[in-house]
C-alpha cells in the first residue's frame, strides 16, 4: 500500500470549501471544533476529514457531556474481568466462566421506523457482546412509550415490539425479560433499551484492539452502502424528525446470525488479534476506537470495501452505518483462515488495510490519500464538556405531604383499576412475541421478577434484570438514581441470586438545559453510590442525550442492567405462591411503609394525574435496603422460602396480587399488628400501607412452622420481618386490618383486571 | 363509484433489501444464473367506493402515507381501475 | 439408533434438538451440514426449528433446496424415521413431504407460549407413549404456523389418521384449521409439528412431556431393528 | 437481453388473508370509511437476462413455481419488459 505525505495528495481545494463555505456546520461542528481541529492537524481538514472529525467528535461517540459523569462510577470489583471502554463488559462466574454483558439505546431510529429502529438496536447490542468472544445466551428490553389511548404510540409500541422480537426471534437468542412503562412524556420520544449477555470461559475473551504492525485489517458480513450516514450525529440531534431520515437502516437477522458463528469460530482458533463491531460511525469509528486502544495506527484502502451501492466515495464508506459488519485484525499470514471461515457461513471477509506504527488513521482512495487523522486526535483530544447544572426549580416547589383523599370504600376497585394500568399490568401482549425458551435454559421466563437462565453444564445460573422508573428521578434525581439499582438489585436477590455487576442506559434530555444536566449529574451519583453499596460495579454502559421533542424532556430515565449469580439451580426462588396454608411475611419495614406517603407512586396517577408530580420522592434509606437484600439472599441459600416477590410499582397489593395470579392461590392477609400498635390506622396510613411505592419490601412465603428460623435470620441482619397471613386454596385475595375487610377480591377479577389490558388498548 | 387500486410497495433504493438478496442468492444455487437483481415488496389490492376518480387517488395517497407505507424506507406506486 | 439434526444457514434449535435426543434416548447424535449428500446411515433425521435462510420469502421455502433434503426424502421413501420441528415442519410442507402449507399466524404476530395439545393418535412411532386424547403441554415459538390444507386434503389426512396433534379446544394459537398441531405422512414414518417437544423434557423448562415423544421412536425402532437383526 | 420482471403473488381466494382483514380495520379507524376490501401480496422485481422475451417468461414462470410462490396456498401474476 503506498505510504504517501498528505501534502501531496490531500484534496486542498475541498479543504478550502469546507472552511469557506463553512461545511463543517452541516456536520455538526461548532467553530471552536473546528479551529481546535486545525490546530491538531497543522492544516485545514478536507471533506472526509470533516466528517471523520464530526462523527468521532458527536455526542453519541465522543460522550463529550457526560464524560465527567460517567467518571464517577464505581467500575472496579474481584469479579469485573473487564470493565467499561470494551464493547461489552465482563465479569467472572467462577470455574473459568465469564459473562459479558451492556445495554444499549436505539430511541432516535426508533420514533422514525420503530420496527426497523427497535430491530437495528437489538442486532447492535448482540454484536457488542459476541465480539467479546462470547456466546449471547439471552436479550432483555427496556421500553418507554407515551400511554395507549394515542393511536400513533399503538403504532410505535406494537412495531417496536415486532422488530424486537423479529429480530432475536429469529437470530435465535431467546429474550427473556424487560419492562415496559406508559407515560405521556415518553409520547413523541420512546425509549428502547436492548440488553444482551454472553457467555464465554475465561480464555474465549477478545478484545478490539488493533496491535502489531503489518497485521491485516479485514472487513467482514454485510456489503457497505449508504445508509445511516451521519447516524451518530443524528443520534445526539435535538429534533430527530427534523433530520436526515435516511439515517434509519434495515436489518438483516439472518445475516447477524452467520456473522455470529463464523466470529465465534474464528476468534476459538486464537489468531484473531482485535475484533469490533461496527456501530455508530461504522467504519470510522470501529478503526478508531481499535487503534486507539493498542496505541497503533491503521491505514485502510476504501477501494477496497465491498460495496453494495456503485460509486461510493470514501466519505460515504467511511461514514456509513450499515448494519451486520465487524472490523477484524488478524495475525499476519492467517488472512486465508478467516476468509476459509467466513466462506463455510457464506459471508466475504476482505482485507482492506493493514495495522501500522504512527498512529494515524490513514484512508486511502485509489491510491491517494483521502484522509490522515491521528488517532489521538480523533479520540484522546475529542472534547470534554463542563456543562452547567442547575437545580430545577420545580424539585423546590414539590410538597412534602401527600395528597388528602376522600375516603372510599372502593379499594378493590381501586386495586383493579391500578392492576389494570398498562404500566403495571401483565406485560404478556409483549413477552408472548418473543421466543424466550430458544437454547432451552431458561428457567424463569418473562412474567416473574427477575429472568433465570441456566449455564449448560453445571448446576450455575445467572438471573438478569433491567430496571429504572423515570418518574422517581424526576421527583428527585438522586434518591431516584439509588432506587434504580436498589431495585435491581432486589429483583436479582428475590430470585435467590447474589448480584455481580451493572450495565447502565442513561436516557436524559437535552444536555444544553442546565436542568436537565443537573438531572443527569445528581442521578450518577446516586447510582455511583447505590453501586458502591451493593458491591455491583458498572461495567458497561450506553448514554442518549437529547431525548426531547416539541420542546418536552423525556423523565431523566437511567435504566440499570443487573446479572446475578444463583450457584445452585436448585436455590432458585419464583414470585408464585405455591401452596395452601404456607404464610406470607414481609421483610421490611412496614412501619416506615405506612408513613412514607404516596409521592411518586402509580396510584398517585390513577387517582390524581394532574397532581401526581407535585410531591415529594419518599427518603430512602440505603442502608436499610442493603441489610433487607442480605437477609433475602440469606433466606434463599438457607432454603426457608416458598416464594418471593419485590415491591415495586403500585405497592404492597400489587406485589400480593401478583404472586396470587401467578400461582393461582388466594390468601388471607391481616394487616393490623404492622405498626406495632393495635389501633385502627388514618386512610393516609392505610393508603401508604398498601399503595406507597417508598420503602424497599419483599414479600415472601414459606411452609408453616418456619416463624421462628426466619425471625432468627431476620434479627441477625436487623430486619423487620412480619407475618402477614396465609396462602389459601379459595380463590380469593382477603385483606383486613383489625376487624375492618379491606379487600375482597376473588383471582379471576385480579386476573381479568391484570391480564387483560394491554390486548384490549391494542384491539382498538 | 367504486374502484380497485392496485399499490405496489417497494424499499427505497438506497435501503437493504436482505429478502431480496437472500432470493437472489436461492435463484442462483437453483441455477437461474442470470438472475441479477431481486427487489421484494409488498402487493396490495385495495377495494374503495369514491365519488371520482381524483378522489379516489387523493385517497389512495392518503392511505399510503398514513399507514400502508413509512417514507424513510419506502416507496410506492399505484394503478387505479374503476370496478 | 443414530440420529442426525440438519444444520441450515439460520437454524437455531438444532443444538436443542442434540441434547433433548441425547438426554431422553441416550443415543449418538450428529449435527450434520445442509450440504450433506450422504445420510443413508442415519436411522431418524430431524429437521430442527429456527429460521432457515432467515425465513425470508416464505418460511421453509429456501431450505428445501439443500442438498441435505434430498437425503430426507430419501429417508423418508426408506421408511427410516423423519422429524420436522418448527421450521422443520415448515420445510417439510414446503418440500412436498408433508401436506398443506403453513401461514401467517392469524393474529399477524409470532407467539411464544406454553400450549396444550391433545394427542389424536397414538398409533404412529412418535407417539405410541402417549394415551390417545391424552393433553399434554408443549411450548410453541412461530410466527408462521397457521396450518392450511383444503378441504380434499383435510379429508384425507383425518380418513388416514395423519393428524396426530391437535391444540387444545378453544386454545388454538395460531388459526390453524381443524386446530391441527402435527401431522404424518400416510405411511406414518414422517411427523411435522409446530410446537417443540425439544424444549419440553425437564419440569425446570416447564414441562416434561416431550420427552415420550422421544421415548416412543426409540422404541419402535428398537423393535424394528430387533427383527431385521434377527 | 436485459429483463425486469414484475410479479405479484397473491393469496387463493380460498384462503383467508387475516394481513387484509387488519389492515382494513385499520384503514376504518383511520377514517377511511369507504374501503371494503384489502388482499394484501407480495412484489417482486427481478432482473435477468436473457436471449429472448419467451426464453425470459420461461424463466420466470419456472422461478415462480419452484420457489417464489407456494402454489397451495397462492397464485402470482407477472409482466415482462425489456429494462
Ligand atoms: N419489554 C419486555 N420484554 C420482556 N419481558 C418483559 C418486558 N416487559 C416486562 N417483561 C417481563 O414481565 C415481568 C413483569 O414486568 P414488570 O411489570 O416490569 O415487573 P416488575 O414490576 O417486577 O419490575 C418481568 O418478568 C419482565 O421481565
Ligand atoms: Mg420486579
Amino acid at each position: 500500500m503506498p505510504q504517501s505525505s498528505p501534502s501531496q495528495h490531500v484534496a486542498l481545494a475541498s479543504a478550502r470549501t469546507v472552511k469557506e463555505e463553512k461545511i463543517y456546520r452541516t456536520f455538526g461542528l461548532t467553530d471552536a471544533e473546528y479551529e481546535h481541529i486545525v490546530e491538531l492537524l497543522g492544516r485545514e481538514p478536507n471533506y472526509v476529514e470533516a466528517g471523520i472529525f464530526s462523527v468521532m467528535w458527536s455526542e453519541h461517540c465522543s460522550y463529550k457531556s457526560s464524560r465527567k459523569v460517567l467518571r464517577r462510577f464505581p467500575t472496579r470489583g474481584p469479579q469485573v474481568l473487564q470493565g467499561p471502554g470494551e464493547n461489552a463488559g465482563i465479569v467472572d462466574i467462577g470455574d473459568g466462566m465469564a459473562v459479558a454483558f451492556k445495554i444499549e439505546s436505539h430511541n432516535h431510529p426508533t420514533a422514525i421506523e420503530p420496527y426497523q429502529g427497535a430491530a437495528t438496536g437489538v442486532g447492535g447490542i448482540i454484536r457488542d457482546v459476541f465480539t467479546m468472544g462470547a456466546r449471547p445466551i439471552a436479550l432483555l428490553n427496556s421500553l418507554r412509550f407515551g400511554e395507549l389511548d394515542d393511536a400513533h404510540t399503538r403504532y410505535l409500541f406494537a412495531e417496536s415490539v415486532a422488530g424486537i422480537g423479529g429480530y432475536g426471534n429469529c437470530i435465535g437468542i431467546p429474550t427473556v425479560g424487560g419492562e415496559v412503562v406508559f407515560d405521556n412524556r415518553y409520547q413523541h420520544n420512546p425509549l428502547v433499551n436492548a440488553m444482551c449477555v454472553g457467555l464465554m470461559t475465561h480464555e474465549e475473551i477478545a478484545t478490539g484492539s488493533a496491535s502489531g504492525v503489518g497485521n491485516p485489517v479485514l472487513i467482514v458480513g454485510t456489503r457497505t452502502g449508504r445508509d445511516g450516514i451521519h447516524g451518530a450525529t443524528f443520534a445526539s440531534a435535538e429534533d430527530p424528525h427534523a433530520k436526515e431520515r435516511s439515517a434509519v437502516q434495515v436489518g438483516d437477522p439472518f445475516m447477524e446470525k452467520l456473522l455470529l458463528e463464523a466470529c465465534l469460530e474464528l476468534i476459538a482458533t486464537g489468531k484473531v488479534v482485535g475484533i469490533q463491531d461496527m456501530g455508530a460511525a461504522g467504519l470510522t469509528s470501529s478503526s478508531a476506537e481499535m487503534a486507539s486502544r493498542a496505541g497503533s495506527g491503521l491505514t485502510i484502502d476504501v477501494t477496497l470495501v465491498p460495496c453494495r451501492e456503485t460509486e461510493m466515495n470514501s466519505y460515504e464508506i467511511m461514514l456509513s452505518e450499515s448494519q451486520e459488519r465487524m472490523l477484524v485484525v488478524m495475525q499476519q499470514g492467517e488472512e486465508d483462515l478467516a476468509k476459509q471461515i467466513f466462506e463455510k457461513w457464506d459471508l466475504q471477509a476482505t482485507v482492506i488495510g493493514r495495522v501500522t506504527t504512527d498512529g494515524m488513521l490513514r484512508v486511502l482512495e485509489k491510491g491517494i490519500v483521502a484522509a490522515e487523522i491521528p488517532v489521538s486526535a480523533l479520540v484522546d483530544e475529542a472534547p470534554v464538556l463542563d456543562r452547567l447544572a442547575l437545580r430545577p426549580a420545580y424539585l423546590d416547589e414539590l410538597d412534602e405531604n401527600g395528597p388528602l383523599f376522600v375516603e372510599s370504600e372502593d379499594f378493590a376497585e381501586q386495586l383493579y383499576a391500578l392492576l389494570a394500568r398498562p404500566t403495571i399490568a401483565s406485560k404478556e401482549w409483549v413477552y408472548d412475541q418473543y421466543d424466550s425458551m430458544v437454547r432451552t435454559e431458561t428457567f424463569v421466563r418473562p412474567g416473574s421478577d427477575a429472568a433465570v437462565v441456566g449455564i449448560p453444564g453445571t448446576q450455575k445460573a445467572i438471573a438478569i434484570v433491567t430496571d429504572g422508573n423515570g418518574r422517581h428521578v424526576y421527583l428527585d434525581p438522586y434518591t431516584g438514581g439509588v432506587r434504580a439499582v436498589a431495585e435491581a438489585a432486589r429483583n436479582i436477590v428475590c430470585s435467590g441470586a447474589q448480584p455481580l455487576a451493572v450495565t447502565d442506559c442513561l436516557n436524559y434530555g437535552n444536555p444544553e438545559k442546565p436542568e436537565i444536566f443537573y438531572q443527569l449529574e445528581r442521578s450518577a451519583d446516586g447510582l455511583s453510590v447505590a453501586c458502591e453499596a451493593f458491591k455491583t460495579p458498572v461495567i458497561s454502559g450506553n448514554v442518549s442525550l437529547y431525548n426531547e421533542s416539541h420542546g418536552v424532556d423525556i423523565y431523566p430515565t437511567p435504566v440499570i442492567g443487573m446479572v446475578g449469580l444463583l450457584e445452585d439451580r436448585d436455590q432458585l426462588i419464583t414470585s408464585d405462591w405455591k401452596a395452601d396454608g404456607d404464610e406470607i411475611y414481609v421483610l421490611g419495614d412496614l412501619e416506615r411503609a405506612q408513613k412514607a406517603g404516596l409521592g411518586g407512586s402509580e396510584y398517585l396517577f390513577v387517582k390524581q394525574p394532574e397532581q401526581a408530580l407535585h410531591y415529594r420522592l419518599p427518603e430512602f434509606d440505603l442502608k436499610a435496603e442493603v441489610a433487607l437484600q442480605a437477609c433475602m439472599l440469606s433466606l434463599a441459600k438457607q432454603g426457608l422460602v416458598q416464594s418471593a416477590h419485590d415491591v415495586s410499582d403500585g405497592g404492597l397489593l400489587v406485589a400480593l396480587a401478583e404472586s396470587a395470579i401467578a400461582g393461582n392461590l388466594g390468601a388471607n392477609i391481616h394487616l393490623d399488628a404492622v405498626s406495632g400498635v393495635e389501633r385502627s390506622l388514618q386512610y393516609r396510613e392505610v393508603l401508604s400501607l398498601m399503595f406507597g411505592e417508598g420503602v424497599g419490601l419483599i414479600v415472601i412465603t414459606a411452609k408453616v412452622g418456619m416463624t421462628e428460623a426466619l425471625e432468627r435470620a431476620a434479627r441477625a441482619h436487623e430486619v423487620p420481618i412480619r407475618r402477614i397471613g396465609n396462602v389459601s386454596v379459595s380463590p380469593v385475595v382477603r385483606v383486613s386490618i383489625l376487624d375492618r375487610l379491606y379487600i375482597h377480591a376473588p383471582i379471576e377479577r385480579l386476573q381479568v383486571a391484570w391480564r387483560g389490558a394491554i390486548a384490549s388498548w391494542m384491539r382498538r | 363509484m367504486d374502484f380497485l387500486a392496485k399499490i405496489y410497495i417497494t424499499l427505497k433504493e438506497s435501503v437493504l433489501d436482505p429478502q431480496g438478496t437472500a432470493v437472489t442468492h436461492a435463484l442462483h444455487t437453483l441455477h437461474y444464473r442470470t438472475v441479477s437483481d431481486v427487489r421484494v415488496g409488498k402487493y396490495m389490492e385495495v377495494t374503495l367506493s369514491a365519488a371520482s376518480t381524483e378522489e379516489a387517488s387523493t385517497l389512495i395517497r392518503g392511505m399510503c402515507d398514513d399507514l400502508l407505507t413509512n417514507p424513510v424506507i419506502e416507496k410506492y406506486t399505484y394503478e387505479l381501475v374503476e370496478a | 439408533m443414530k440420529c442426525a439434526v440438519i444444520q441450515f444457514p439460520g437454524s437455531n434449535c438444532d443444538v436443542d434438538a442434540l441434547k433433548a435426543i441425547e438426554e431422553t434416548t441416550s443415543q449418538p447424535v450428529d449435527l450434520v451440514w445442509h450440504t450433506a449428500r450422504d445420510l443413508s446411515s442415519y436411522d431418524l433425521i430431524v429437521v430442527p426449528g429456527g429460521f432457515s435462510y432467515g425465513d425470508y420469502l416464505r418460511a421453509g421455502a429456501i431450505a428445501k433446496f439443500a442438498p441435505a433434503m434430498k437425503e430426507v426424502e430419501k429417508a423418508a421413501a426408506d421408511g427410516r424415521f423423519v422429524l420436522g420441528i418448527c421450521n422443520g415442519f415448515q420445510v417439510l410442507t414446503e418440500s412436498g413431504l408433508l401436506e398443506g402449507a403453513l401461514r401467517r399466524n392469524d393474529s399477524l404476530q409470532f407467539r411464544c407460549e406454553m400450549t396444550e395439545l391433545v394427542v389424536a393418535n397414538h398409533h404412529t412411532a412418535f407417539t405410541r407413549h402417549y394415551a390417545v386424547g391424552e393433553r399434554i403441554v408443549i411450548p410453541i415459538a412461530h410466527g408462521e404456523g397457521n396450518y392450511y390444507a383444503d378441504e380434499q386434503t383435510l379429508k384425507k389426512l383425518k380418513k388416514h389418521g395423519q393428524i396426530v396433534f391437535r391444540y387444545a379446544k378453544e386454545h388454538n394459537p395460531n388459526g390453524s384449521v381443524d386446530d391441527i398441531a402435527g401431522i404424518v405422512n400416510e405411511r406414518g414414518n414422517v411427523l411435522g409439528m409446530m410446537p417443540h417437544p425439544e424444549r419440553a423434557i425437564h419440569s425446570r423448562l416447564g414441562s416434561a412431556d416431550g420427552r415420550r415423544l422421544f421415548t416412543s421412536i426409540l422404541e419402535v425402532w428398537g423393535e424394528t431393528h430387533a427383527a431385521i437383526q434377527s
